[in-house]
Formats: C-alpha cells, structure tokens, sequence
C-alpha cells in the first residue's frame, strides 16, 4: 500500500528580500533543517506597494524559500521568531504536506 | 538637423524613446540582464578609459584637487539634502538620511552620458574624472548613516557590522569602477589600444541601448513608486540636483579644472545614485522606505538630469 | 506556546498567461488582497500542449500568482469567478496555510 | 454556495535537476497527469550541500515541479516510485487543495 | 569556396548550424535574454541606418510609393491568407484569422537576413526600407481582428479596447523600429558616424548569433508545438510566403524600387510576424490557439524564408 | 609599466580583479545570462577564426599531427588522474573517474586566455588549433566511463543510452565550435572580413568581461562547494595540469607545432573542462559527486591555469 510510504512533514514557506535571504536559510541551517529550496520572485505587492524585480541596486528584489521539515524543526523556526523577523520577511507560512523517504527531512 | 543633432544627441534621444514609450504603456521591455550588462559595461570602459587617461604623460595634474573637492560633495550634499527633507517635506528620519545618501553620491549613466556628449563635441576633460567618480560613490553613505544616528534615528533591528561595511565599502560599482581604472593604468596605452574597439568605439551604441532602457525603466518604477510620493518630495528631487550641480560647478572652478572637468564635476555633483547607495541604505538604515528613495531618484531625478541638468551644466561650464 | 502564533489562512495559487497576469492582479487587489506574489514559470504542459516560455512575442510565457489571504478573501475570489476566469487562468487553487502575523494578510 | 465550485485533488511538487526534469515530466504524461508547471530555482542546499543555478555547464540548476492531479494519479505517481527515484528528485512531497473546474484536473 | 560563401553566406549557415543542432537533440542553448537582446539590437540598428539613410539628400525618393504598396500589402495579404486556411484547412474561424494576421504582417530578422546578404553582395537598396518594414507590421492586425469579426467570430471574453490598441499601435517592435529611425533621420550624418560602430560593424556578427539562436528555437518550437499541425497547415505555411513574396515582388516593382529594393518588398511581403502579432493576436482574439500560429510563423515560415525565400526573391528581382 | 603589462594582460587583471571581489565578498554580480552569452561568444569567435585560417593557402599543414596528439592526449590524461585520485586521495570509483574525465578535456576560455595573450605578444601559432580544442573535448569522457566500468563502477541507475550519447557526441560546445569552425572555413577570407568586427575587434574586451566572471564564480563555487573537498584532492587539482600541460608541450613538441602551437597544446594539456564534461558525467556516472568536479575545475584548476599555467607554459614553449 503505496499511502505509507509517505510520511507527515511541514512545508515553511517565507518570501523575503533577495538580499535578506541568507540571513533566513543560515537560520534555517542552524536550526537544523536538512535543506532548502530559493525561488525567483518576479514581482510582487504587500505594504510596501508594489516591488518589481530588476532594479539596478537589486534592492527591490523578492525570493521565496521553501523548506520541508519536521514539525519539531517548524516549532523551533517558530521559536525563534525574534531572529527570524530580523530578516524582516514579508510572509511565514507553514503548511502540512507529505513526503517520500521520511528520513531526509529530520 | 545638425543644430537639433547637437541639442539632442543619440543617447538623450533614446531616453526620450524609452521613456515616451513606457508612458504609452508600449509593449516594450528589455530583459534585465542586459541593463545589469550594459551597467556593467559602462563602468568597465569608464574605469578602463580613465587609467589610461591617467598613465599618459601629464595625465595626474589636477587629480588631488579635484579628488578632494568630489569628496567634499560627497560627504557634505547630504547635508543640505536631509534638512530640506526633514524642514520641507515631513519624510521620517530614516527614510530622510537614506534619501539624503543618494544625492550626496552618483549615477554613474548620468556621468556616461554627459562624458559621451563632450566626446562627441570635441570638449576635452580631465581624464581622471572617473576616479573622482568613484570616490564620491561612498562618502554619501556615511553622511547618510550618521545623519541618522545623531538624534537617535537608525533604530530596530540591530547593524549588520560586516554585511554592512561590505556594502559601503566593496559595493559593486566602486569596485569594478576602481578596479578597470587600476587596470586601465597599469596596462597603460597598450592596454588601452587593445581594448578600444571594445571600450571606445562601441561605447556611444551601448550607452543609447542602455538610456533606452533607463526610460523604460523610470517610467515603470514612477508607476509602481510614484503613488506613494508627495508633490513636495518630487519638488525636491527636481531641486536638489540643482543645489548639487551648482555646489559641484563651484566645486569644479575651486579645482581649477577645464570646463570639460567643470562641467562633469557639475553633473556629478548633481546626480543621484540608484545602484550603491540603494543597496548600502537597504542594509544600514532598514527602516528606510525603499520605494521612496528608488523611486525619487530613478524616476525623477535621473529623468531631470538627462533631460535639464546635463545641457545646463555644460552650456554653464562654458563648453 | 508557539502554535498560538499561527493564524489560519488560505493560500489562493493561479497559473496564468503572463501577458493576462496584470488582470488576475488587479482583481486580487479590489477584492482586498493585502499583497500577492508573482514567480516566473521556465515551462508548463497542460490543455494547450507545452507552452516553453521565452519566445521572442511572450504570448507563450506564464506566471504563478500566490496570494495569502482570509477565508473571506478567497470566498470572494471564488464568487468572482466569472471576472477570475476572464483572465482565462490555467489553474486556480485554494489550500490551508498557517501565517505569522496574522494582521498583515487581512 | 461558491464552496461547491471547488474539488479535492492532490498537489505534488518535486524538486530536481534541470537536466533531470524531462524524465519527471515524461512519468508524469505517461501517468495520466493533465498537466504540470517547471518553476525555475535560484538556489538550493540539500545532502549535496548548496547547489547554486548558473554554473556553465548547467548540472547545480534545480527546478521545481508542480502537478496538480487527483488522487488517483498521486496514488500511481507514488506507485511508480522506483522509476521516479531514478531521476533522483530531492523532494517527493504530495498536499491536499481544492480547484475551481474539477474536470481539468483529471 | 568563394562560390558557396556566395551562396550560403555566414548568417544563412549560422541558423543551419542552430537548426542542425536542434534537431539532433543536441545540448546546446542560448539564454532568452539574449535572444531578446539580440533582436532589440537588430531593430535599434536597422531604424538608425534607415533614418540616416533618409536624411541624405535624395534618400526620400519613392519613399511614398513604398509606404503605399507596403501598407497594402500587410492589410490585404491576410485575406487570401484567411480564404486558404478556411476552405483548405478547415482551421477555426478566430484561429484562421490570426494566422492570417501574421503573414500579412512581417519580421524583422527575415529582413535583416536579406539586408546583410545584399550588403556583403554590394547590391543597394532603397535606405528607407526599414519604414516600410515598420509601417508594415501593423495593417494586418487590424485586417486580422475584421476577418474574426465578420459572420461573428471573435466571440468569448469581451475585447480589452485599452489593453489592445496598445499592443496594435503600440507593440514593441513598431515603436522600436520607428523610434530609432527617427533618431536617426534627426542626428543625420554625424548620429551615424558616431554610432556606426555599434549599428554597422558588429550588424553582421550579431545577425549570425541571433540566427543560431533562431534555428534553435524553430527546432524546439516545432517539437513542442508541431504536433497540433495538420500537414495542410504546414502545406499552407510554405506555400503562404510564395504568394506574399510574389505579391510584395510585383508591389516592388510597381513602386518603381531599384532591384534591391525589390527583393525586399517580396521579403517583407513573404515573411511572417512572429513577435509583434503574436502578443496582438493574443488580446484581440483569445479563443485563437498560440500554439498554431506561433509555430507556424517561427518554425515553418522562417525556416523556410531563410533557406529558400531569400535567395528566391533576391534572384527574381535580378540582384 | 609596460613590463607589468606584458606580464600580466589585461583578461588576467580582471580575473584577478573577479577573484579579488569574490574573495572581500564585494557585493558584485554579473547576470548568468551574461556569462552563458560570453562563453557562446568566445566558441563562435574562436571557431570561426580557425576555420578562416585553416582556408588559407596552407593553413592545413601540420593539422592532422595535431589532431592526433590532442586525440590522444585527451583519451590518455585521465589514466593517470584517475590513478593519482584513487590511490592518492581516497575519492570513490565513480567521483575519480568523472574528475579525471574533466582533466582530459579541456577548458574554452583558458584556451582563449592564452591564445588572447599570444595575440597580443605578436606570437603566432598553428591557425587550426580550434579544432585541436574541438577534437579534445569529448575522448576524455569515453575514457571516464570507461575507468568507471572497469571493476563495476557505474552502478546505481541504469544508463540512458539516447541521453548520454548527445551528451557526449553533441554537446554544446564541440558542436558550437566545430560548426562556427566548419562556417569559417567555408566562407573563407570573405566570411572573414566581414565578421571580423564582431570576432577579432571585440575579442580582447569580451574576454577581459568573461575573466571577471569567471572569477567571481571560481570564488562562489569555492565558497559554496569548497568545504567538500579534502586538502588531498586540491593538491591534485594543482598538481594534474602540471602533469597535463607537460604532457601537452611534449605533445606539441612532437607534432613539429611552432612555439606558439607549442604553447597551446600544452595549455590544452593542463586544463579542465567546466562545461561540456560536467554535463555529460551527471548523466553518464549519475553516482558521482558534481559538487567535486565542478568546484574543483572551476574554483582550483581554472584560476591555476590563468594564474600560472598560461605563463608557465608560454615560457617553457620559448615564445
Ligand atoms: N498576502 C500576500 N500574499 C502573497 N504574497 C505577499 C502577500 N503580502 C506580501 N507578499 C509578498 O511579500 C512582498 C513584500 O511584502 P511587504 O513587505 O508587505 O511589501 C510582496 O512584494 C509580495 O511579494
Ligand atoms: N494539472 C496541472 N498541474 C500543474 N500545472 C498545470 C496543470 N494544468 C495546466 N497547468 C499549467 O497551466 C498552463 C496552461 O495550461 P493550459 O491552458 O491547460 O494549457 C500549463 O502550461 C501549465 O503550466
Ligand atoms: N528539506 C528541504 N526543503 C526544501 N528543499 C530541499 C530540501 N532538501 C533538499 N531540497 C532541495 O533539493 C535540492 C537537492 O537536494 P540534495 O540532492 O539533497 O542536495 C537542494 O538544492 C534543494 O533545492
Ligand atoms: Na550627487
Ligand atoms: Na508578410
Ligand atoms: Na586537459
């Protein structure tokens, strides 16, 4: 029965500043995730108005992170809520999703 | 037509195309990576063109005055720029000191354009000017950090001491700006004969290819940005580049450079930057307004001194 | 207790052309969309066969728009329907999502 | 009652190499998948460590894959297991959502 | 050597080395930005040269019969064009209209292509060819949109009216085209010498990079998009450049061009849009399938155009 | 000065100016687009002034000694790698065999680097040796997959026998060379001149670009894959094109090369593939580690070869 081969994960997403985004995966990293995936953004809008990728300074540049872990590594990411809007992301999302082969998401 | 040639050269024209079309809402875009490429590109025939300026016989007389003098203007238009912001315009003090840092420091295009207009009017100038260019790129940035320290401004979220000195201090264009005119001295002008076709003769085709894409480009941040702008503030960034380019005129005489000297002197003085300063604001003063400060100087500065500040300062260095 | 941090909301995503992207945006915002995201898409398959993007015209680029927002929100997407599909989006879906800073995504 | 325009069906989202990405999506056709979406990746880290996009030779571009199908086609996509893990995906990770127009989404 | 230099010259080979490596699958690609920069090049350039063109003295003669013939060419090809889709094809009526659209419409490589190539001949041609080129691209939209429209297509969503008059009259390669060909009948003689580099010496390698690129694309265009193509609509897509270089031929010479200018009015005539039209196309009438026109104007047509049109026009207008 | 300058050219300067701001972490990028375009670039331009000279009345003499060495060299050099990386460093079957494929081949832009320098030093060599370039991409990948097959390597996923061929056979760069080469020597002297703005005049500037690229990646790839690798296997990364482009000077001495030739064949010898091999070891030994071979090629043995390969092996050659 292929349904147990699948196991229950968290999927995080975050969309930051392109150049706040490694502030956000060197958390991620710290806090244990075995990994991480970074998204172009193209545009976007939110509080700040709209911001348009491509900008000379690059500073109007968005990325999204995914990262699918355990729901002990969402909690700690929780946890360490402080650090993580330091990064001052737009969007912490968390999710439920399942994944095959369990034991490369810790 | 040759008088209507002269007031209105290639790149200024391009300008006006790309702007005129973007405000038409035309169908038209240029990828990205070309304007980073055409970017880069200026900066490296920049950098490379005034080393070689610079190993030629004669070529350093006049460098330290005038590098002073750039420095100066750097470090000191913020100065001026924060107090209208503050008194005139009601802008927070962050989001104030992070827009003064822009015109304190330079575009680089501005300065390509008006380099390339001498050029093809035959009017000389100190070669080393690309060295004064990029030496104004970061005293600004300091100006700006203090402007808003004093009083208690620069608050939330700690500094980032080492992400943050990179930005000031290895941003992107002072490097490769630094980088090429170091290059383009040691090489000298075997370096420089090699390179020609690549920095000189293509120079004029990339620099119209790229004020193309910079009216695009102003035209779309003015859409997406200019909502968020106050009559006031747009009233200043027409003003202060006045304010800059007279401070770099006076600046340029003081120097002793040829009208040449004087006018880019003018012109740079005048400018706004839109690819350092941005990028060291984001980090040192993160609760600065990005739109506000990319805004004002992309979309209407930029426009203002390719279309008003260029033919001013030349026509009032006496070129 | 960190799980008290986290607020329910729906994560609206749409595929669509890119040159129709503009009219599912302006949509989302005078439904009240507190923001949305825009990622680039490199190729699709779908009803029209594989659409590669980056040709010369863009008629054959698409976007996928994420937006984060209430239930109410995507009701209203969703009873809009009639406007939503006149973009003629290739998919529109809806899934559960958890965010923190529940104020920021109306 | 607009919830009633909305359809259970599955979310699969794979992460792989580019190079890998047509045999992904050849599995997916063959299973029946009415379609799918290739979102480019900017970065990514993982067992291999960091995989940066842009290298010359284009092997460290990731992509990620999007299929939104029923939950017959994830049972066979999860079937088909052996073959899919022989693209070496990094992430198999399968989530719930709901869609307008049901009948795409076979 | 000389013989078949003459024959096949470099850009000509260039699309069949992209074309040859498509279709053996091999690894190679090129980035889309260069893709689009490359053609936002060739646009740049050909306006420059056709403006300075104009402004020389005697440049504006047969300027008018030109734009009489090229404007009617492009609003009435699409009808025969329509007529053979619909009775030979059995095409839906919004599908068969846009189609028709393209090949009453033109495109700027297949006439940079037959440019380079009368260039590296010595034949001469009319230098306000490329204004024809733009007014060319236009018409057939709009011939197009009246062809759905008549006996009800074009039904669906309701027309955008804003959204498509910009992409009609403001899409990106007519204003582009047209732009640059006014900076360059402005900025005359001295605009062209100074820009020459970048417009003229690099017109050719840019050309060659651009067809490689183009014979690319065709082959991936053809394997995604191919597959929905009856061998009636491939028949109809080489067959459609025949009639329209024929009629752009006998157009030619009509308005009295030299054969150089002949051979590019059947050019024009015979080529197909495929960047221009498709984005028009896809606002005006949504129910049309991009997957049918795209691949028949970039992966039948064009091919065709350069491997057999060209050389065909160019030696039926005796050049 | 200018003995500075002959040492170190200008493209060396920018890659070290690359490396430098990688090193500090400047905050400096140029577009993927930009590199993948210069790297097509430098193969058309390469390519095709092989081909031109080999056109040439007498431009084939001392070709096939050459082919023959560079074949040989190419299927023979990762023997012993893969012996030095096996029993020196511990590295498993599959990663040593496809790090040995890399040596084997061979690297475009260092091949560009020196043959730039040589061009500027007035040196002259053999005008084919594109071609040696060509020929020597793909032996070392049959002898890689082969080491790995001899004693059960190559296990995991079963080989995708259509795939793997195209890489091998058909990838992107043999192919872009080998057809720009074959388009050069077509068109002759006449595909020359009139090519010869976009190949020879902008070479040197597109080369000095593609250096600082490349040297901000070696630094990237560094940064990010470098942690991967054991004191051991950089070692083997600067001692292999020691042995390589010794082995290619003893070459080049024995096919009767001038020194010019000389020199190149053994900078050929000593460098490392970066883009056609990595490409097809990940599909023909998917078990292997990329973050090995690509950190190492690019990030180790590339900047060795700029930095000391190229003037090592230009003196030895006595040029
Ligand atoms: N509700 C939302 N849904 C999806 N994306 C959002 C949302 N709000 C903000 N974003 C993204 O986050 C970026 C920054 O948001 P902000 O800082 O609020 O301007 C925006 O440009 C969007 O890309
Ligand atoms: N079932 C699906 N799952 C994921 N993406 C899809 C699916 N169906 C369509 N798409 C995306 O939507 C685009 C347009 O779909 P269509 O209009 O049906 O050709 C495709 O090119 C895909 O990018
Ligand atoms: N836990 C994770 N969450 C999100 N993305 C991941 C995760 N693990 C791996 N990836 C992605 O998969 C790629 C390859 O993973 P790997 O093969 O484990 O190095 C990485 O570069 C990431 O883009
Ligand atoms: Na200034
Ligand atoms: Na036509
Ligand atoms: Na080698």
């Amino acid at each position: 029965m292929t349904e147990t081969a699948l196991h229950a994960r968290k999927r995080i997403e975050i969309v930051v500043e392109a150049k706040r985004a490694d502030d956000v995966t060197e958390l991620l990293d710290r806090l244990g995730a075995t990994g991480w995936t970074v998204l172009p953004v193209a545009q976007g809008r939110g509080r700040q108005g709209i911001r348009q990728s491509g900008d000379l300074s690059g500073v109007l540049d968005n990325v999204l992170i995914l990262c699918i872990g355990s729901a002990a590594l969402a909690e700690r990411v929780l946890a360490a809520r402080e650090e993580l809007l330091g990064a001052r992301p737009a969007i912490v999302s968390v999710s439920e999703c399942q994944v095959l082969r369990g034991e490369r998401f810790g | 037509m040759t008088g209507l040639a002269t007031l209105f050269p290639p790149p200024i024209l391009f300008f006006a195309l790309g702007f005129g079309a973007g405000a038409a809402r035309a169908d038209l875009s240029i990828p990205d990576a070309l304007a980073k490429t055409l970017s880069l590109y200026l900066m490296v025939a920049i950098g490379l063109k005034g080393g070689a300026a610079l190993a030629t016989p004669g070529g350093a007389e006049g460098l330290w005055a005038a590098l002073a003098v750039g420095l100066a203007l750097s470090f000191l238009l913020p100065v001026p720029a924060f107090g209208l912001l503050r008194l005139g315009t009601g802008l927070d003090r962050d989001t104030a000191a992070a827009v003064s840092g822009h015109y304190g420091s330079v575009s680089v295009v501005t300065f390509a354009a008006a380099s390339g207009i001498l050029a093809t009017r035959g009017v000389p100038a100190e070669g080393f000017m690309p060295a004064v260019l990029a030496a104004m790129e970061t005293p600004a940035i300091l100006s700006a950090i203090l402007l808003a320290r004093l009083g208690g401004g620069a608050g939330g979220p700690k500094l980032q001491g080492g992400k943050l000195a990179r930005e000031v201090l290895l941003n992107g264009p002072v490097v490769l700006l630094l980088g090429s005119f170091l290059i383009g001295w040691i090489t000298g002008p075997a370096g420089k004969a090699q390179l020609a076709p690549f920095t000189e003769a293509l120079f004029p085709g990339a620099l119209c290819l790229f004020l193309l894409e910079m009216g695009l480009m102003a035209v779309r941040q003015l859409r997406v940005g200019g909502g968020g702008l106050s009559a006031r503030l747009i009233l200043f960034a027409l003003a202060m580049p006045l304010i800059g380019g007279a401070a770099g005129l006076a600046g340029g005489l003081l120097a002793g450079l040829s009208p040449g000297g004087v006018a880019l002197m003018a012109v740079l003085g005048g400018s706004a930057s839109y690819i350092a300063v941005p990028a060291a604001m984001r980090l040192a003063l993160p609760l600065a307004d990005p739109g506000v400060y990319v805004t004002l100087s992309v979309a209407v500065t930029f426009p203002f001194n390719i279309l008003v500040g260029i033919p001013l300062w030349l026509r009032m260095a006496g070129t």
